[in-house]
């Protein structure tokens, strides 16, 4: 046995600064990264095991607990999978919900991300004002779905409940109260010198090893590559809509944190494009017998834009009233294993919760 | 020795004002820091309860001697250092010991704290305290040369390394310290900033990476001990600032009860009034890494330092 | 004069009293529930009104919140966790998936009943639970804490061998340090 | 179909170059399907002359039925905007597939969970031995064979009320001595 | 016989017969050490009597011996230390070979300094001084190849002080016609004003051994190259020679010279403060970066020289009081540390901080010792290195109006606890790993002169006076008269104290109430545990892992102080070196490395000089 000379840290899974449950073995020298390791498998509940043990129908309950900041994407490209297994169609109002409950997620997925980028760095004031402020898109939510972090509301063809006019109004006046509360956000965060100082040139993806490292989304766009799966394959109707996909040069922490800035002021925007055009007619596609609902054999890969980046399906159906097999991709397979793995070495043991923060790390969507 | 009971009384007396002003003290920031996060709070006494709480822990782990001995070291400090200041300038009640120990003898003993509490987080081998100590120290090293250089100039200018003294002349011409030497004044105050640990400087307990860094591995009535002596420290620190630059409190000709109350009373004030800065500055501000808050000190700090001792010298 | 079962009676109101109003929860998001701790512990909910704060360590903690399902990796850190705690220690359930599993009751890989493996004080019960119901949790292990019926840390230390062979059960490979208080 | 052009020549540049059959799905959507020993080649192909750099994702499915395990290499190419489906199946028996982590380092992440959940082994892989699991010594919890339920039962305490799984209100309805009513039996879970 | 003479004599008859003992029993060699050092005690403390003198002449040269107040005071500190270093040696050497070469030049080099305190006239000054030069160099090249080329830096350097000091030397008989020190000194040989050379020459030679930069490159490897039984000396007290010869001079400067305010003498007293300041400055920068627990000591111990040096520059009374009381409270913690690490040396096996750690529990009174030692190095109150701290600090402030000095040392102090804390984390505190379970605590022998070193440490924490009363005597032969000291207050010239006594009344207290709060309160609810039961993040750490903090400690300082790493004053020498070697190779000839070969070289060299010095240096 040789004793190893570097000290050992381990940053979880019980610790403050990870970003879920999930454990980075950390050798450091002085206060300098030499290797990370990322060891997951804390949050492993078999979830694509247990899919396969329900219908189609129930595989809604497990899938939008696969990762917790942000459910709505997975309900949506697992509904998306199974339409085109099923050939269904989906009317244009539920399209238009859609869109407007997965930008919803996406926002208050961003105040968490705001509560976590600058809780990293110690700036504790935002995160409180950012997570207590997420609390009125939950009432959105919980107004329209039921529920205030699982939704289970997007199904194959359609939604499962329509909007009202009320709840559109609330929603306009949400974001006009978000868009007023993220100038103040953005005062206290990207003002600040000292975030200036601790987000530039720290945590830097290449540009040319970015897309081979599986990076996608926030952090994809912040190296300068304007990739969204939203304009890449658009799916619903975001191709009716109009709206910018940030990218910034850098590829630092401060590029990812300028791209979600953006975003968060074009997914405003959307929202309220979406409730403006939004169509009268039927938001849902009757589905047969839901526990007898047979989806006829075939496989079928779905992807849509979480925000962390794309979210991707495959299901296998075997002409049962099960799916056969369900796999799901997450941004943060890649991002917390093989992108932290690389990006870690060299840099200070201070940045690194911070460097998770920013690449939007979610332990259960990578061990599921 | 006639005068011995009084002084035993008045130092147990500058304890318990010094341990309830900083408790309350922290309670307070805890509740504006509620207030400015949108929030309720907790009630002005919480830090009370949790010393409480702390000690009535029914076990307590320590990881050796050095462990064991860490909170006693940091109560030694305080308490040593909290008897050699000036509560009151003059006051009979506080009967304090500064004409025995000057600001040389204090800068000193302030730092005994931390090198105990520094043996004690490494007893326990946990490695998340050995690097917040490793941060500690090299941010102390930051912030005493901006501080020292203030002392200095304070020192030069009115010919006295005593903190009596100081607070003696500015109630005597009625000038501040803050108003007669400014840039002195400004540069221990960024220096307080690193002081109190909180927000930009605060990497020492670093949530985010160290978990509670140095305390780490301390609980129970360890860990309550060594909150009694961070809040002694904190009115220490204040009290010294208010006596060294803001004209301190209290009348030495007049030491009636009432006259006491009313300079305990300025003496609040003016504390509190200097605590709400590194509390602000904390609350809208991130925290910095290690050797960006060193360079940070190093920086307009020490210069003002230097000018603040460049003009002691020629006024 | 008080004699001293009435003065006990007083030191243990008392001592009980900054127990309750002091808790300081593990900061251990064990399951999904964890998205909801920050919601409670800001503005509209806000858990330190009843002096709940986080600690970042198992010394200075009291509540060990276990948020939502445990799967065996996890439940072993958990109980490392746990025995790390200084007592008095309490442990809340959070979510259906303590109590019985909740969706996951066929997993492979997660528990289904938590009391099984280390002792709990309070079950908060729903899937996810509303910030409301946490604190409702809370409150109701305050009373307990009020009451001296939490004491769980002693039923641990007194029903050890139970408890062991419980979690041996599950965790095949145990390469744990000894519990020793 | 007009529009699928881009498609189908991606699809005759991949068959002209290897002996394999493929097939346009949909808009986006082209999947070949390629002996064992060919994919990588196929897959060192797509990233350096077709633009495919890009792997989205990788999965394997258990198709007890045939004795096969099928490995699913879905790759994107951010210029022509397309999925790329390489497939290709194994034997069941003692399955070995080749190690493509030196394409794509994220391939690592993918191919130990394989390993992990299906037994199939990477020759050449580097990386920790556990993904999720810890200490697992049954079966590849993710072939079709293991029964997660069945190990539950054995190995989880279950509460009483929840050991059979059955519909909760089918138990609730026991245990207060109602009959379940016929509409709930509909609904029941269990057939 | 003349109790000059025979103390000489039993030193040398010592040296001899502990070489020859070493033949027939190795044990006894360093036994008949220590009995031959506290013979010599015993003599001197009894026998000598102060400002007694013994004239006699060699060769045609009147020579003097004797002991004065100032040299009393150093003569305490060498046999003090060596009595102790040398009981401590016993058993640390026990294992080595060659201790009879080890202890007679271990006796020769005491000799040496004993020789030193002991001439009243320059002539056997230098003798003496390189007998301690000469033993000392052949005890750094001990450990053979490993050690030769720090060997070699320490004796070129010495060679320069040498060169220096002897140029001095025969000027001055050449100027003022005498080699008795206090006739030259009422001569005018120092009063800065004719033959300005004279003092720096001196100042450069004792320089040298007080390791000031830039003169310093080859006190680290030295010190640190040695066996630490003689490094406590040879930092303890050698060093000390050093500041002997320089209080001298430069009292002598500043007294003699016609105007103590000249423009010369100010610029001397700034420059030789800024070179004390920037010593301590860059030694305690570098000391912790170091890994090696006596490669840090050793740095440390040229910075602490370096404080003497600003003490001694000031030429104030609190400022030379200062300083002299440095000079006896660096002896007793250095040497109580670096025998600390030779403990450690001899039953861990190697004082590399990066591989060992926990020794608490296996050595509680090494670990006492170098705590209290630490303190009092860092100048924490209550222990006496404060009390040379404040001295220092007030001399600055009040009465040297260095005030930007004052920074430097302060900014150099607050380092100093970085190290300080390095050393006792890195030896005695985190993990305790298997490869340390085997450790058992040091030998009787080498416990006790730790443990009195540090009780020393705490008696003059609380009663300074004790050093108090032969530093007033000493410092008033160096001509500061009314020298006011008192027991345990510290005062300072505006009027301002620090009164020990009630600080320590304070601390007690306040220790004692807490310590039994403390301990008593639930006892029976506190646990030890050890040192693996910490919360790792809930995780299990393997057996290969490290979870001790070992490498780069201080990273971020160094980051932050990049500038001042840059450049260090080694590589310079180095090059320096380099070059030289390039050029002068016949020099490598004469310079084999050997140290009879030196020797041969220095006595050919006085000898032409005494021979033709009427020639050369008439005028």
């Amino acid at each position: 046995m040789i004793r190893e000379k570097e000290t050992t840290l381990y940053l979880g899974p019980q610790h403050p600064g990870i970003t879920g449950n999930m454990m980075v073995k950390l050798k450091v020298q002085g206060d300098t990264v030499v290797k990370a390791t990322t060891h997951v498998g804390y949050l492993h509940r078999a979830f694509e095991k247990l899919i396969e043990q329900r219908n189609w129908l129930n595989a809604f309950t497990l899938l939008c607990r696969f990762c917790v900041p942000e459910p709505d994407p997975m309900e949506l490209t697992y509904a998306r999978a199974v339409e085109e297994l099923d050939n269904r169609e989906v009317p244009e109002r539920a399209q238009y919900i859609r869109v407007i409950v997965m930008e919803l997620a996406r926002l208050q997925s961003f105040m968490l991300w705001y509560a976590g980028q600058a809780g990293s760095a110690g700036l504790y004031t935002l995160g409180q004002w950012s997570v207590g402020d997420r609390n009125y898109i939950l009432d959105l939510f919980e107004e329209l779905t039921g529920g205030r972090i699982y939704h289970m509301y997007i199904w194959p063809g359609g939604v499962r409940r329509d909007v009202t006019d009320t709840w559109k109004d609330k929603v306009l006046k949400t974001m006009d109260y978000l868009e007023k509360r993220q100038d103040d956000y953005n005062q206290l965060m990207f003002d600040n010198t000292i975030f200036q100082k601790r987000a530039k040139g720290v945590g830097i993806v290449p540009k040319d090893k970015a897309i081979e490292w599986g990076v996608v989304g926030p952090p994809l766009r912040g190296v300068g590559i304007k990739s969204d799966v939203r304009i890449d394959e658009p799916y619903e109707v975001y191709d009716k809509l109009d709206f910018e996909v940030p990218t910034a040069e850098g590829g630092d922490i401060w590029a990812r944190a300028l791209v979600r800035k953006e975003e968060f002021r074009q997914s405003i925007s959307i929202i309220r494009q979406a409730i403006e055009k939004m169509p009268k007619g039927d938001y849902y596609n009757k589905v047969p017998n839901p526990m007898k609902w047979v989806v006829p054999e075939g496989q079928a890969w779905a992807k849509t834009e979480s925000v962390r980046g794309e979210i991707g399906f495959y299901v296998v159906s075997n002409g049962t009233n099960k799916p056969y097999r369900v796999h799901a991709k997450g941004a943060a397979y890649t991002h917390g294993v093989t992108v932290l793995e690389k990006i870690l070495p060299g840099q200070n043991i201070a940045d690194i919760s911070f460097i998770m923060n920013s690449l939007g790390v979610c332990p259960p969507e990578i061990e599921r | 020795m006639e005068d011995l009971g009084l002084k035993i009384f008045g130092a147990i007396l500058t304890t318990i004002l010094g341990f309830t002003v900083g408790m309350t003290y922290g309670g307070i920031v805890r509740k504006l820091t509620a207030r400015v996060q949108n929030r309720y709070g907790p009630p002005f006494y919480q830090n009370f309860l949790d010393l409480l709480k702390l000690q009535v822990k029914k076990t307590n782990i320590a990881h050796g001697f050095m462990g064991h001995m860490a909170p006693v070291w940091i109560i030694i400090a305080a308490v040593t250092v909290l008897l050699f200041i000036p509560i009151l300038n003059g006051n009979l009640w506080f009967p304090n010991m500064s004409f025995h120990g000057d600001l040389i003898f204090l800068l000193y003993m302030m730092v005994f704290g931390s090198l105990g509490m520094a043996l004690g987080a490494g007893q326990s081998g946990n490695p998340n305290s050995a690097i917040g100590v490793s941060r500690g120290l090299s941010q102390m090293v930051g912030f005493e040369i901006p501080f020292v250089l203030s002392l200095v100039a304070l020192m030069i200018q009115y010919e006295t390394t005593s903190v009596q003294e100081l607070t003696q002349i500015q109630h005597e011409t009625g000038v501040w310290n803050a108003i007669s030497n400014p840039f002195a004044f400004l540069a221990a105050l960024f220096a307080s900033l690193g002081m109190f640990r909180y927000s930009p400087f605060d990497i020492v307990g670093a949530p985010a990476e160290l978990a509670s860094g140095p305390v780490s591995e301390f609980g129970g009535k360890y860990l309550g001990t060594m909150m009694s002596g961070g809040a002694i420290f904190a009115f220490i620190k204040l009290t010294l600032y208010v006596h060294l630059f803001l004209g301190g409190a209290g009348n030495p000709d007049n030491t009636g009860i009432i006259a006491t109350l009313l300079g305990l009373g300025v003496l609040l004030i003016k504390t509190f009034t200097l605590y709400m800065v590194p509390v602000f500055y904390g609350w809208i501000n991130p925290r910095y890494r290690t050797e960006q808050a060193i360079q940070y000190f190093w920086r307009w700090p020490t210069a003002l330092g230097i000018i603040g001792v460049i003009w002691a010298v020629y006024s | 004069m008080i004699n001293d079962k009435d003065s006990q009676k007083i030191v243990d109101y008392i001592q009980n009293f900054a127990r309750k109003q002091s808790l300081f929860v593990m900061a251990y998001g064990t399951g999904c529930g964890a998205i909801e701790i920050p919601a409670t512990m800001t503005s509209r909910y806000d858990a330190e009104r009843f002096g709940i704060r986080g600690a970042a360590t198992p010394r200075q903690a009291d509540v060990l919140l276990i948020t939502g399902y445990l799967a065996t990796k996890t439940l072993k850190r958990v109980i490392r966790v746990y025995e790390q705690m200084q007592e008095p220690k309490y442990v809340i359930g959070f979510g259906s998936c303590t109590i019985n599993g909740g969706m996951y009751f066929d997993s492979y890989n997660t528990i289904n009943a938590l009391e099984q493996y280390i002792p709990v004080d309070v079950y908060i019960n729903g899937c996810m639970p509303r910030p409301e119901s946490v604190i409702s949790g809370f409150v109701k292990l305050q009373e307990l804490i009020q009451q001296g019926k939490a004491d769980n840390g002693k039923k641990y230390r007194e029903n050890l061998e139970w408890y062991r062979t419980n979690q041996k059960k599950i965790i095949k490979n145990w390469k744990m340090p000894d519990y020793n208080w | 179909m007009t529009e699928l052009i881009k498609e189908q020549h991606l699809l005759d540049s991949l068959t002209s170059a290897f002996k394999i059959k493929g097939r346009v799905i949909r808009d986006r959507r082209v999947e070949v399907f390629a002996d064992k020993k060919m994919v990588s080649g196929i897959l060192l192909f797509a990233k350096k002359q077709l633009g495919f750099i890009h792997l989205a994702h990788m999965t394997c499915i258990d198709w007890i039925d045939e004795n096969k395990f099928e490995l699913i290499y879905t790759i994107w190419s951010p210029i022509e905007k397309i999925h790329l489906f390489v497939k290709t199946k194994i034997e069941r028996e003692n399955p070995e597939m080749e190690n493509i982590d030196s394409i794509w380092d994220q391939a690592n992440t993918y191919e130990r969970e394989i390993r992990e959940m299906f037994g199939i082994q990477f020759p050449g892989l580097i990386g920790e031995q556990d993904f999720a699991l810890e200490d697992w010594d049954e079966m590849p919890p993710m072939r079709k064979d293991f029964d997660t339920k069945k190990y539950a039962l054995e190995t989880y305490y279950q509460r009483p009320g929840r050991e059979d799984a059955k519909d909760v209100r089918e138990t609730i309805s026991e245990r207060s001595g109602t009959k379940v009513p016929d509409f709930a039996k509909k609904y029941s879970r269990e057939k | 016989m003349n109790i000059f003479f025979l103390i000489i004599l039993i030193f040398f008859s010592g040296a001899i017969l502990s070489f020859i003992i070493n033949r027939i029993a190795p044990k006894f060699s360093g036994i008949t050490t220590f009995v031959t050092i506290a013979v010599v005690s015993f003599l001197f403390f009894t026998q000598v009597e102060i400002n007694s003198i013994t004239q006699f002449s060699l060769g045609g040269i009147q020579m003097q011996f004797g002991v004065n107040n100032y040299t009393y005071i150093f003569a305490i500190l060498v046999l003090g230390l060596s009595l102790l270093a040398s009981l401590f040696s016993i058993k640390y050497m026990q294992d080595n070979d060659r201790l009879g070469y080890f202890y007679s030049n271990f006796i020769l080099s005491i000799a040496g300094m004993v020789g030193i305190i002991f001439s009243r006239d320059f002539i056997s000054f230098f003798i003496f001084w390189e007998i301690m030069t000469w033993s000392s160099y052949l005890i750094v090249i001990y450990d053979g190849a490993r050690s030769s080329r720090s060997g070699l830096k320490y004796m070129i350097f010495s060679a320069i002080g040498a060169y220096a000091m002897l140029t001095a030397i025969v000027s001055i008989k050449g100027s003022y016609g005498t080699f008795i020190i206090s006739e030259a000194i009422e001569n005018g040989a120092f009063n800065f004003t004719d033959h300005i050379y004279i003092p720096i020459m001196l100042l450069v030679g004792f320089a040298v051994k007080a390791a000031l930069m830039p003169l310093h490159v080859w006190a680290p490897n030295a010190y640190s190259k040695s066996p630490m039984s003689f490094t406590a000396i040879f930092s303890g007290a050698m060093s000390k020679m050093g500041i002997l010869g320089m209080g001298l001079v430069l009292a002598s400067v500043y007294s003699h010279s016609t105007d103590e305010n000249a423009f010369n003498v100010l610029i001397l007293r700034q420059i030789l403060g800024w070179l004390g300041g920037i010593t301590a400055v860059m030694a305690t920068i570098y000391a912790l970066i170091q890994t090696d627990a006596k490669k840090l000591l050793a740095y440390s111990s040229v910075a602490q020289l370096g404080y003497i040096i600003v003490g001694l520059s000031t030429g104030t009374k609190l400022g030379v009081m200062a300083a002299l009381f440095l000079a006896i409270i660096h002896a007793v913690f250095k040497g109580a540390l670096f025998m600390v690490a030779g403990a450690v040396e001899r039953q861990v096996g190697t004082t590399d901080m990066t591989k060992i750690s926990g020794l608490i529990r296996k050595m509680p009174f090494t670990f006492f010792t170098a705590l209290v030692s630490i303190i009092a190095l860092a100048g924490i109150p209550p222990l006496g290195g404060f009390v040379g701290k404040w001295m220092l600090y007030e001399a600055l402030i009040t009465e040297s109006n260095n005030y930007f000095l004052v920074i430097v040392i302060f900014f150099s102090s607050t380092a100093a606890f970085m190290y300080s804390y390095r050393f006792l984390f890195g030896l005695f505190l985190g993990q305790e790993e298997k490869e340390i379970e085997h450790v058992k605590e040091a030998p009787v022998t080498m416990i006790i002169p730790m443990v009195i070193l540090a009780l020393i440490l705490i008696v003059t924490g609380v009663y300074p006076g004790i050093l108090f009363e032969p530093i007033a005597q000493g410092m008033q032969y160096l001509g500061y008269s009314d020298v006011n000291w008192d027991m345990s207050v510290l005062v300072n010239v505006w009027g301002e104290e620090s009164n020990m006594a009630y600080i320590n009344l304070t601390i007690g207290v306040v220790f004692v109430v807490i310590f039994i709060f403390l301990t008593l309160k639930n006892l029976k609810g506190t646990r030890y545990v050890g040192t693996k039961d910490i919360s790792t993040s809930g995780e299990i750490p393997t057996e290969n892992e490290n979870l001790t903090f070992q490498l780069d400690f201080f990273k971020p300082f160094q980051r932050a102080a990049a500038p001042l790493y840059k450049r260090s004053m080694d590589k310079i020498w180095n090059d320096l070196g380099n070059a030289l070697e390039a050029i002068f190779d016949f020099t490598r000839r004469i310079y084999t490395g050997n140290g009879q070969t030196y020797a041969l070289f220095v006595i050919i060299f006085l000898v032409i000089l005494l021979i033709f010095k009427n020639t050369l240096f008439t005028n």
